[in-house]
């Protein structure tokens, strides 16, 4: 029972967190910012949802390979998170700051 | 909770899968080429979840092999963007 | 209705955009896109019809995934002959050869319009 | 629930492709095929051939987005009209 209803919290939880990368997708003004919210957002809700269903496996090695896409999936996006902001940052995208004032 | 944990899986997945369209407008109507690459990332990511919840509720545990593939190479098309692709101001008004 | 029905129409509906894409696109590109989209219709069409009462039969499977790899190893040969095409020729579209659908003359003939 | 995943999985699909062939810009159609490519793999692991998918996933979504990029890359550079700002 416990474990039923940890599983369901990490779920949601996970659910919350992909909500708010596609929000910050949509919303956030420039490069730099979304993706910041895509890098860490996602990669978090991403985690979630793979603990929450690691602690419904049936063996330990099905728990061991849905907890093992969780780093690689980290150092994916932080590798492609890396190269497209350098790319930016080279191409001379300028940084959003708070216009008003 | 009258819930059993797939259907919450597979709810969870359909979330998930609505995520996915809004940022299919973003991925088409993205200001910059950056933006819309953006958008593809998130497509990887979002649908390795989708994959695992899928692995889950449909009682397939192949799919998980899927996810981790998938979570692996989605990252090579945003590298080929980042290294070849991504020239700057040229691709706003480039007509072919 | 089953999901292998959906994916059926589905991929019907791809074959038709694939197809009016490849005969209607000019662009290399965008051809051997439309071509792509043709072909990942049919793919829907093989395993979703396939898919009868639950069971997936394996053959179709089979043919599809051998389908899938060679239709990249024909993407890359076509993107291959698209770029040697245009280091030849300094096009992007194929029409016949002196035709005025080639994207250089239109913009000559722009040109020479616009000063009158 | 499966039928509302099915159908808006197959709008998703038809609606990448279409965008596909109808931007008039190549870079923004390569980067929607690399899109219908992805939702590809989850239409396979809805269809129950997790091989079709796994299949797609390394060859659509990696392997075949990366030819294009580099292709649209390529032929952007050598075009006489337009100055591409290599960097």
């Amino acid at each position: 029972m416990l474990l039923d209803a940890l599983t369901t919290l990490l779920l949601l939880a996970g659910a919350v967190f992909f909500f708010a990368g596609t929000l910050g997708l949509l919303r956030f003004p420039d490069v730099y910012t979304r993706l910041h919210a895509l890098a860490k957002a996602d990669n978090l809700g991403l985690g979630c949802v793979l603990a929450g269903l690691a602690l419904q496996a049936d063996s330990l090695a099905v728990a061991l390979k849905l907890l093992a896409i969780w780093p690689l999936a980290l150092i994916a996006s932080a590798a492609v998170g890396y190269s497209i902001a350098r790319r930016a940052e080279r191409l001379g995208v300028v940084p959003w700051q708070e216009q008003d004032q | 909770m009258n819930f059993t944990s797939a259907e919450l899986a597979l709810a969870v997945a359909l979330f998930l899968l609505v995520n996915l369209g809004a940022a299919l407008w973003r991925a088409a109507r993205g200001p910059t080429p950056a933006d819309r690459m953006l958008a593809a990332l998130l497509f990887g990511s979002t649908g390795t979840g989708i994959l695992v919840l899928l692995a889950f509720a449909g009682g397939s545990p192949a799919l998980v092999d899927v996810a981790l593939t998938l979570a692996l190479l989605a990252a090579i098309s945003g590298i080929a963007f980042a290294q070849r692709a991504w020239l700057g101001k040229v691709e706003e008004d480039d007509a072919a | 209705m089953s999901s292998g029905l959906i994916f059926a129409a589905t991929g019907c509906l791809l074959f038709v955009l694939g197809l009016g894409g490849v005969l209607l696109l000019k662009a290399l590109l965008r051809r051997i896109l439309a071509f792509n989209l043709m072909g990942s219709g049919a793919f829907l069409v093989l395993v979703g019809l396939a898919q009868r009462d639950g069971t997936p039969d394996p053959v179709p499977q089979a043919m599809v995934l051998t389908g899938i790899v060679v239709a990249v190893a024909a993407t890359a040969l076509a993107l291959t002959l698209a770029r040697r095409w245009q280091a030849l020729t300094g096009r992007e579209d194929i029409g016949r050869v002196g035709d005025a659908g080639s994207r250089r003359r239109s913009k000559q003939r722009e040109r020479r319009k616009a000063p009158r | 629930m499966n039928l509302a995943f099915d159908l808006l999985l197959a709008a998703a699909l038809l609606w990448s492709a279409w965008r596909t062939l109808a931007t008039p810009q190549i870079g923004r159609a390569v980067i929607l095929f690399i899109v219908f490519g992805l939702l590809l793999t989850l239409a396979w692991a809805r269809l129950d051939a997790p091989d079709i998918a796994l299949a797609e996933a390394a060859i659509g979504a990696g392997l075949t987005g990366a030819l294009l990029l580099d292709a649209v890359a390529a032929l952007r550079a050598r075009r006489p009209n337009m100055d591409g700002d290599e960097t």
